[in-house]
């Protein structure tokens, strides 16, 4: 077993750790950290995969300030423990063993997909990713939905001012 | 490969809805107060139009923009001058609203704006994450339009649950897009068929992909959030749901369908049992609604369902019966809850079917229009409705889809009652308390006579939309 | 000349004119819709000289294009079966004019603008000669009818209202798809047409080849609207409600032309479409028809409501209809076509008379009534005159048309005719007794004593009616002759075809591919199937 | 020959005389009805004495001879001309009707001149009489059935014209809906020629039916099918069992009405059919031997009733069935002329009985109840004196007209091969049966001491109008026989020989007597001891000593009960047909059946649709997480519907 | 090395599987808004692995590029999301989503 592979596995364990975590917890604080787990987990997945830059973006955007609005709306909210209500016997007795089938059915099928998995790209090493490379690809061909996603932040902006603005 | 100024001139459309929202929204602060929402109306009118008037660079001039990013076509302008025209109504039809529920207008309009442009990307893209960027752009926008009622409880729960579940949804999406990248190396449409496939991979992928577009399109069993969101919206946010966001996840469908071959035989049962199950989720459970909001919210996914058909016939008609039955019905749509805003009252207070008894005496006018849609989506012939059906008939039979033929006529008849309980209603029930007249404002006036004009229009001379519709070559493969 | 477009949709142009009148104006609404109505009477009479006797074929034929994709014609022509269920349509629309002439008094102006669309859409389905036009007209003329049901009717009117159109509807949208199935062959020909004549040949010779099973399939779609339309036993139950609730102008044309669109489709399309999965169902339905005969009119003898007993009788004189078409015989067929007529007429004329005692008591049960003859003696003869026409008695109407049926049903199948035979009986025996107990012995009520008998415009109304049923009575070979190779048509129709279909097996594949010159051959669409 | 040119006159007078009348009749003063019903009768009678008369002049090669004037019904090879014609049986028949019609006119404005609707009584009379002309002058079945159809109309509306009383409106309803059930294989009848000689012509259809197969006797073949359904209609038409019940409930009808229609003519329009149609039922012995067992039976079956009957005019009537069963006993022996024969005695002495019974009726101010009379014979004498000559008449009194055409009955019936022997001694029973009621009536009614409230009742002698016509057909009852009385009676028998070219055969056969005279003599003599003992029977009874009659009905008292009640039949068949009809009409066929059943399952599909409306709507429970699990459950179905073509063949790997 | 890459591959991908449905049954079982939406970013984080070893398995680099626009759209999503559980909060005073269903039937 080499270092990558008992890296992947620790790496596995914590993101499966903090996703299990997430739903265990019951102060919603305690799954945000869960989450933000996770994402670290994840970040530290994507250096190992060859993708230097998704950690760093990962790390800073996601776990720093996705999920620290995440946490500023909780204390804001004075979010206390989740009540376990049971209204929905329809998620109790089919939703969350569906849920489970449903990753196991996943999971089943991407297994079973390993043999017909391309790995063209194995060959190359993986790591002649450049940021640059990345930024051409970004500002060059994919540009359009590039623009778009500014579009997107703007209806963000647009949701906060008319959503949380107080009543006039 | 960098873009060039053709690529901006096939895009005109996005180009002018996005800057039009941008401006409303920068305009409006310097808008004097008393006049605002009638200028920022006559602006957003002003600027949908336009955005119609720019479909014909991309309608003169077909081909590829971005690099295949996007595809200009024959569906592509329709899906534009549809969402576009929906956008228009739905911005007349607002006025009237937003007037009385006090609400502000610019935003508003804006978030229209952008919703449309996303469903417009989602029309013409060609590669999947462009279209998942179309697809969010418009979720988000009406996210929040759903929600535009912001102290209303119902508009707040609406949203919440569109949102949850619209994301939840869109997960799925994209994890379908993150497998069929898997198996196939791209994200364009027009390359999947080639090269090395992983296909347990690839039937995954779709089968997610499926996932993400059938809860966007109201298939059941991804139907369950439409009720409530619809009923929750702001009535002419409703609309614009029924008729816009749906109309361009069609679109996607359409797009995949018609590019990626091997997907008819993955999608095929799917899209029958989606089909069947659709429309009778949406017929029977509209049966019993006493909420005309509510009802037609039940009564589009029953319509869903039979594009669905269309769309499991999967031959030339049926890709034309799809185009033409999502027009049709998209007219129709509008105008019924132009209808029901218009009707409502300040605090959508009368929107219960026994609200409109008497209507037929109170206020004749509106009465016929709304007869005349509630009979086109029944199906009655001289209006859309009844040829969108015809051609669906048409299209799973060529297909020799006999019993899903035979499911949906009796689907048919079904929904014939719920539509006529609201005719009874207005034409043969008395009102139970004295209620007055609502004036027709001129624009809520205007976007009926346009609708009531169309549905009756396409359903005795559909020639040119069907001769438009059924044009070879009009997806680009 | 556009005769034919003019007559279909004068109507409609009369009633634009109604909503252009105050809705107060009651005076110039009723004489407005009046003259629309008179005139439109007189101008179908000039179809029938259009039709000349002992022509088989289409009249009077128009044909545009209309739709182009699938290939969809505006094509009307007249023959001698459609010509007069045209003329009785026009002749009843102002009678049921005039018999709501004082009891309408709400809305009044809807429902005349009501009464002249439902005009229309009778019409266009008698003279459409393309399967999509006459489905458009054959769905839009319920909506009419459904506001008359919905709006002017009774207590119940809602339940019945919804009931009449969802009960169409269910048989209808089968029948569409139906059509649309039949569109699907001739396409798979090259044909691109909806066209009666140009499908009808194309099954007749061959060229579409229909499985036997197919056409069972496609012969029920059909018949399944028609049947429910008729109604045939056990499609029946929406006729009494309907009828109990409806206006009496409602009353009039839904008996007196709405139940013959069921009849005429079966002629018009049933027999000639699907001649052999005809002959394979039509015992079933004969006994359907004959316990539709019985069954009606033993259920009408116990009605303890004036209206729905006729509505009754209705199911049991249209059983004769239907059996007279199944039977296949030139005589009965000729006969079947005779009795829808003079069944619209005899039926209209009882609900004309039932609507004037509704109008003076505002009841249909019976038992309010009795004496009725001593304080209105004139109404008592009417009715008298209109139930021996309606019980078949000779040298008035009914008799012809039932006598025609049984004789040609008989040459056929004596024991159909044998079984139907007895429903004679028992229309004598419903129509007597509730008779007596209507207007003979003293008068029971106090109410009643003081009854007004006919009014001048009532007299007039049922003399006309009268004059009607007397004249088909004795002349009517100048009704017959018009119809006799019309009616011939159809059973040649289907006599050829069925031959062809014995031998269907020597004919060669060759000229399965061989299409006839006046054919569209122009392919609109590609040959559709999966991709 | 100008009147044998318009055939149509005939009939066409009185159908003038009804609309004028019926339609502006109410307005008129009784004169003018009187002028315009009486006269259009007259007229008509009139005109039949011409055709008579220029009939006579024709050849043989010209009778028959028929007017066509339109086509009535036409299609495919059927074809129903309007179409008269006239051969020996249709002037007798004209005669008698046009005949016996107008003088019942007469009497009938003296007899109805109190009445209310009088212009409508003569305007349905005067309907009749065109109707029955038009039955006897068809010369095609569907123009007979025209008018058959039309006299059960006229007869409906005659009976129920009192309709103000509810028994009269019953009665009306009765006859012709019991009329209907006859005509119900009148009907089938006619199809079964039609299919099977492709015409309904008389000329065409009997020309083939010479030549046709004769069934055997016992075999079911055409002739007899088509036969017994023609008897069929003929039963309910002229009152035979089973279907007799309505002829005494119609008595309920004013009594020139059961003069004209229930006695003289209408009734007996099932004999003129069956006689019009002899040439197929020679063909059809079956038939013939059911025709006059049914006709035997009748005869009897009547007698009996009339026995014991109270009504003045419900003996007539049950008289009268007795009657026609006796002509249908001749027609079913093979002897139609016979049958015509005492058709037309009967419609004389019948007509006279009932005009006679009216004037009683008249007489006594309404009552019709012959244990309130009595001793009438001097108050009325004219009355009595007519009444009297019918009743020998039809008791079979030698020299009588009755006593001719009965003789001729009972003797063909006693030669006849098949049964014949029972039949006689039957319609021997019957005869007695007849004297006896028919003495009895005259004894209640006219001797004995007056049983009514004399300070109460003013009986008077009835006004010249209703006289002049009872004795014109006293006239005719007596001597009415002499035309066909016998060569043995010394004199030819001219009815015979008259209709010999339209019964053919069936006279020659009748004109072969085996026996000879000497047996026609014996049987005569039979005969007339067998009435005389029916009258002394009467006057033992109803003169002499009332308590044997007494004595005789305690002891009998069963049989009293069973005849006064009528068999019971009216009550048998309420109980077996006529109830459960309507009890299965309403309870099974509309409330199981059409509310239940049909109706029910039409909602039950409306209603389960809701229902199931319901439960869907029931999934949208408004809570987001059952939400997102339908969201799963379908992405599970999803996934598992696209993956499941390569789930098998890695199932398959396992195995 | 080969193998190496192979492993991690598929691992990543079944680990994305794994993570992909850990989300989808925390959002059925997840009761607080807030953390129901965050199962939605469990999600999207699960689809964003699953883009950067595809893209690794290929090759080629837009695989992480769509990263990229997956995070940009959970950033907007994150905004809208939390402003409308905002709303619901002051509305309703409750952030327990089986609460939140007035809207129903």
């Amino acid at each position: 077993m080499t270092g990558p592979v008992i890296v992947f596995f620790a790496l596995a364990a914590l993101a499966l750790g903090g996703a299990v975590s997430l739903i265990l917890r019951r102060h919603p604080i305690h799954s945000a950290l869960s989450l933000i787990v996770v994402m670290v987990a994840l970040a530290g997945l994507y250096l190992l995969l060859g993708a230097e830059f998704v950690a760093a973006v990962q790390v800073i955007v996601y776990g720093g300030a996705i999920m620290v609005l995440f946490v500023f709306v909780i204390m804001l909210l004075n979010a206390g423990i989740e009540e376990r209500t049971n209204l929905s016997r329809m998620a109790g007795l089919v939703g969350l063993p569906l849920g489970f089938f449903l990753t196991m059915q996943l999971v089943y099928w991407v297994a079973h997909s390993e043999s017909q998995m391309n790995a063209a790209g194995i060959a190359a090493g993986g790591s002649a990713a450049s940021t640059r490379d990345l930024a051409v690809l970004l500002f060059r061909d994919f540009v359009f939905p590039f623009e778009l996603t500014s579009f997107l932040i703007l209806i963000a902006i647009i949701a906060a001012l008319v959503l949380a603005q107080k009543e006039s | 490969m960098f873009p060039m100024i053709e690529d901006l001139r096939r895009v005109a459309p996005e180009l002018v809805l996005c800057s039009v929202g941008t401006l409303l929204m920068l305009l409006e602060p310097f808008l004097p107060l008393s006049r605002r929402r009638q200028i920022s109306t006559v602006l957003a009118v002003v600027g949908a139009v336009v955005a119609l008037a720019a479909t014909m660079y991309p309608l003169r001039n077909a081909g590829t923009a971005f690099g295949g990013l996007l595809a200009i076509d024959g569906v592509s302008v329709f899906f534009h001058l549809l969402v576009g025209a929906v956008a228009l109504l739905v911005i007349l039809a607002s006025g009237e609203y937003l007037t009385r529920e006090n609400l502000a207008a610019g935003e508003f309009y804006a978030l229209v704006f952008f919703a449309t442009a996303g469903m417009g990307v989602m029309a013409s893209a060609q590669e999947l994450m462009t279209a998942f960027i179309g697809l969010e752009m418009s979720s988000i926008s009406s996210y929040i339009l759903a929600s535009y009622r912001r102290r209303a409880l119902k508009s707040n729960e609406s949203a919440m649950k569109y949102f949850l579940l619209g994301s939840f949804a869109t997960a799925f999406f994209l994890y379908g897009i993150a497998m069929v990248y898997g198996a196939t190396g791209t994200t364009f449409l027009q390359n999947m068929s080639t090269g090395a496939q992983n296909l347990v991979l690839l039937r995954l992928g779709f089968a997610m992909i499926f996932i993400g577009l059938a809860f966007k399109v109201a298939a059941a069993p991804f139907q369950i959030w439409t009720p409530d969101v619809y009923e929750g919206a702001p009535t002419p946010v409703t609309a614009l749901f029924s008729a816009g966001p749906k109309a361009a996840a069609f679109a996607v469908l359409l797009r995949i369908f018609g590019t990626v071959t091997t997907v008819h035989e993955f999608w095929f049962w799917a899209l029958w049992i989606s089909a069947a199950l659709t429309m009778f989720v949406g017929n029977l459970g509209a049966l019993a609604q006493s909420n005309v909001k509510r009802m037609l919210a039940y009564s589009s996914i029953a319509h869903a369902g039979y594009v669905l058909v269309a769309f499991a016939a999967s031959n030339r008609i049926g890709l034309a019966a799809v185009l033409y039955y999502l027009l049709a019905y998209a007219l129709v749509k509008v105008g019924a809850f132009t209808v029901v805003s218009h009707l409502g009252g300040e605090g959508e207070r009368r929107i219960e079917i026994n609200d409109y008894a008497g209507l037929g005496q109170r206020q004749p006018a509106t009465a016929a229009v709304l007869t005349l849609y509630l009979l086109s989506l029944l199906g009655m012939p001289i209006t859309a409705g009844f040829l969108g059906k015809f051609y669906i008939f048409k299209a799973a039979l060529d297909s020799r889809l006999i019993v899903l033929a035979i499911l949906m006529a009796v689907n048919s008849v079904i929904g014939a009652y719920y539509y006529l309980r609201v005719i009874v209603v207005m034409y043969m029930r008395e009102p139970q308390e004295s209620v007055a007249a609502v004036r027709l404002p001129l624009t809520v006036g205007l976007v009926l006579v346009i609708t009531a004009a169309g549905t009756i229009y396409l359903g005795l001379f559909p020639n040119q939309i069907m001769d438009f519709v059924s044009q070879a070559g009009l997806l680009q493969r | 000349m556009h005769l034919l477009t003019v007559i279909t949709f004068l109507p409609t142009v009369g009633a634009l004119a109604l909503l252009l009148l105050r809705g107060d104006d009651h005076v110039w609404i009723r004489r407005l819709a009046l003259t629309t109505a008179a005139s439109e009477f007189a101008l179908s009479l000039l179809l029938i000289p259009g039709v000349p006797v002992g022509a088989a074929g289409y009249r009077l034929e128009e044909v545009h294009a209309w739709i182009s994709n699938p290939q969809i014609n505006y094509h009307l022509g007249v023959d001698g079966i459609s010509l007069f269920l045209v003329v009785l349509t026009t002749f009843l629309t102002p009678i049921a004019m005039l018999a709501s002439w004082k009891s309408i008094c709400v809305r009044v102006k809807e429902f005349f603008v009501m009464l002249l669309v439902l005009e229309t859409g009778v019409i266009g389905v008698f003279l459409s000669l393309d399967l999509f036009l006459f489905f458009l007209f054959w769905e839009v003329m319920l909506l009419p009818m459904y506001f008359l049901i919905g709006i002017w009717g009774h207590e119940h009117r809602i339940y019945a209202s919804l009931k009449f159109v969802l009960y169409t509807m269910a048989g209808s949208i089968l029948m569409l798809v139906g059509i649309v199935w039949l569109h699907y062959l001739a396409l798979q020909l090259d044909v691109d047409t909806f066209d009666l004549q140009v499908i009808q040949s194309l099954l007749q010779n061959g060229q579409i080849a229909l499985r036997p099973s197919a056409e069972m399939v496609l012969f029920g779609a059909f018949f399944l609207a028609f049947a429910i339309k008729v109604p045939l036993f056990p499609l029946h139950t929406w006729l009494p409600d309907a009828h109990v609730e409806a206006p009496t102008a409602g009353s009039i044309i839904l008996a007196g032309v709405l139940l013959k669109m069921g009849t005429y489709g079966m002629l018009r399309f049933c027999l000639p479409l699907f001649p052999d999965a005809a002959r394979k169902f039509a015992p079933l339905i004969a006994i359907l028809a004959i316990i539709g005969i019985l069954y009606g009119a033993l259920v009408a003898m116990v009605q303890p409501n004036l209206k729905k007993l006729v509505a009754y009788s209705s199911v049991s004189h249209l059983g004769f209809v239907v059996l007279g078409i199944f039977a296949f015989n030139a005589i009965s067929i000729q006969g079947a076509v005779y009795q829808m007529l003079s069944h619209g007429i005899s039926t209209g004329a009882l609900f004309l008379l039932v609507g004037m005692l509704y109008d003076r008591r505002h009841t249909f049960l019976i038992r309010e009534y009795g004496g009725l003859a001593t304080p209105m003696p004139r109404l008592a003869a009417f009715f008298l005159f209109v139930a021996l026409s309606s019980l078949g008695l000779p040298m008035l109407n009914g008799f012809v048309g039932e006598f025609l049926i049984l004789l040609g049903t008989y040459q056929q199948h004596w024991l159909w005719a044998s079984f139907a035979a007895a429903g004679v009986v028992f229309s004598a025996v419903y129509l007597l007794w509730s008779y007596q107990r209507v207007f003979f012995g003293e008068v029971t009520q106090e109410t009643n004593r003081t009854l007004p008998d006919l009014s001048v415009r009532e007299k007039w109304i049922l003399l006309t009616m009268a004059a009607v049923i007397l004249w088909m009575g004795v002349g009517s070979t100048m009704f017959t002759r018009r119809f006799e190779a019309s009616c011939q048509n159809v059973l040649d129709r289907m006599s050829r075809a069925g031959a062809y279909s014995a031998g269907r097996t020597q004919v060669p594949e060759t000229t399965v591919s061989h299409t006839p010159a006046r054919l569209p051959t122009k392919r609109a669409l590609e040959r559709s199937g999966k991709r | 020959m100008p009147l044998l040119n318009y055939l149509w006159i005939i009939p066409a007078l009185p159908l003038l005389g009804a609309a004028v009348n019926g339609l502006a009749g109410r307005n008129f003063p009784k004169r003018w009805v009187n002028i315009i019903g009486v006269g259009s009768t007259g007229l008509s009678f009139a005109a039949a004495l011409e055709l008579g008369r220029e009939f006579s002049q024709l050849s043989a090669d010209q009778i028959p001879w028929a007017r066509s004037y339109f086509t009535w019904i036409a299609a495919g090879t059927f074809r129903a001309a309007f179409e008269l014609q006239i051969d020996q049986l249709t002037v007798v028949m004209l005669l008698v009707v046009t005949g016996v019609g107008w003088l019942i006119h007469i009497y009938s404005t003296g007899y109805m001149a109190h009445e209310g609707g009088y212009y409508r009584f003569f305007a349905y009379l005067n309907l009749f009489m065109f109707f029955m002309l038009i039955l006897v002058m068809a010369a095609n079945y569907p123009l007979l059935f025209v008018g058959w159809e039309g006299v059960g109309l006229s007869s409906y509306l005659l009976i129920g014209f009192y309709f103000l009383r509810k028994s009269a409106a019953d009665a009306g309803k009765k006859a012709f809906i019991v009329n209907r059930i006859g005509d119900f294989g009148f009907m089938l009848a006619m199809f079964l020629i039609f299919r099977a000689f492709g015409s309904l012509d008389f000329t065409t259809v009997f020309s083939n039916a010479q030549n046709m197969h004769a069934d055997a006797l016992g075999e079911l073949g055409l002739a007899t099918i088509i036969c017994l359904l023609l008897f069929t209609g003929a039963v309910g038409k002229s009152a035979q069992i089973p279907l007799y019940v309505w002829l005494p409930d119609a008595m309920e009808g004013p009594t020139p009405v059961s003069a004209l229609i229930h006695a003289a003519t209408m009734v007996t329009a099932g004999v003129y059919v069956v006689a019009r149609s002899h040439v197929l039922f020679l063909h059809a012995p079956t038939a013939m031997l059911v025709v006059a067992v049914v006709g035997c039976a009748t005869a009897f079956f009547a007698a009996t009733i009339g026995l014991v009957q109270t009504d003045i005019k419900k003996v007539l009537a049950y008289s009268t069935v007795s009657q026609l069963g006796y002509m249908f006993l001749a027609c079913g022996v093979g002897s139609f002329t016979a049958g015509l024969f005492h058709l037309m005695t009967h419609a004389f002495f019948k007509a006279l009985l009932f005009l006679a019974a009216g004037s009683v009726i008249h007489a006594m101010g309404g009552e019709q109840d012959m244990r309130k009379m009595g001793g009438l014979r001097r108050q009325i004498p004219w009355t009595y004196w007519a009444m009297l000559m019918a009743t020998l008449a039809i008791a079979g009194a030698p020299g009588f007209s009755g006593f001719f055409s009965k003789d001729a009955i009972l003797m063909h019936a006693f030669e006849s091969e098949t049964a014949g022997q029972w039949l006689y001694l039957l319609g021997l029973v019957s005869a007695l049966l007849t004297a006896f009621y028919m003495f009895r009536l005259m004894f209640l009614t006219f001797h004995g001491a007056p049983r009514y409230d004399q300070h109460h009742v003013h009986v008077h002698e009835s006004p010249r109008s209703m006289l002049v016509p009872l004795v014109v057909l006293a006239v005719l009852s007596v001597a009415g026989g002499w035309v066909a009385a016998p060569a043995f009676f010394g004199g030819a028998d001219l009815f015979a020989a008259f209709l010999g070219p339209v019964m053919g055969n069936a006279a020659h056969a009748e004109s072969a007597v085996p026996g000879g005279n000497s047996r026609e003599l014996t049987l005569a003599a039979i005969a007339v001891g067998v009435s005389v003992t029916g009258f002394l029977l009467a006057w033992w009874f109803y003169l002499r000593g009332k308590d044997v009659l007494e004595r005789l009905a305690r002891s009998f008292r069963g049989v009293y009960t069973l005849l006064v009640n009528k068999y019971y039949v009216d009550e048998i068949y309420d109980a077996v047909i006529v109830r459960p009809l309507v009890w299965f009409a309403t309870r099974v066929l509309w409330n199981l059946v059409d509310e239940g059943a049909i109706d029910g399952s039409v909602n039950g599909v409306a209603r389960g649709t809701q229902a199931i409306g319901e439960r869907v709507r029931r999934v949208q429970s408004g809570n987001t997480r059952s939400y997102a699990a339908w969201v799963v459950v379908g992405a599970v179905l999803v996934i598992g519907l696209l993956l499941w073509p390569l789930l098998k063949p890695a199932l398959g790997m396992v195995h | 090395m080969a193998a190496q890459s192979q492993f991690l591959i598929t691992g990543s991908v079944i680990l994305s599987a794994l993570l992909f449905g850990l989300g989808v049954v925390a959002f059925v079982f997840k009761r607080n808004i807030i953390t129901v939406f965050m199962s939605i970013e469990l999600m999207l984080n699960a689809v964003n692995l699953a883009f950067v070893a595809f893209s690794r398995a290929w090759g080629k680099l837009d695989g992480q590029l769509f990263v990229f626009f997956v995070i940009v759209v959970a950033a907007a999503e994150a905004a809208v999301g939390l402003a409308i559980i905002i709303l619901i909060a002051r509305n309703r005073q409750s952030l327990n989503v089986e609460r939140v269903d007035s809207l129903k039937l």
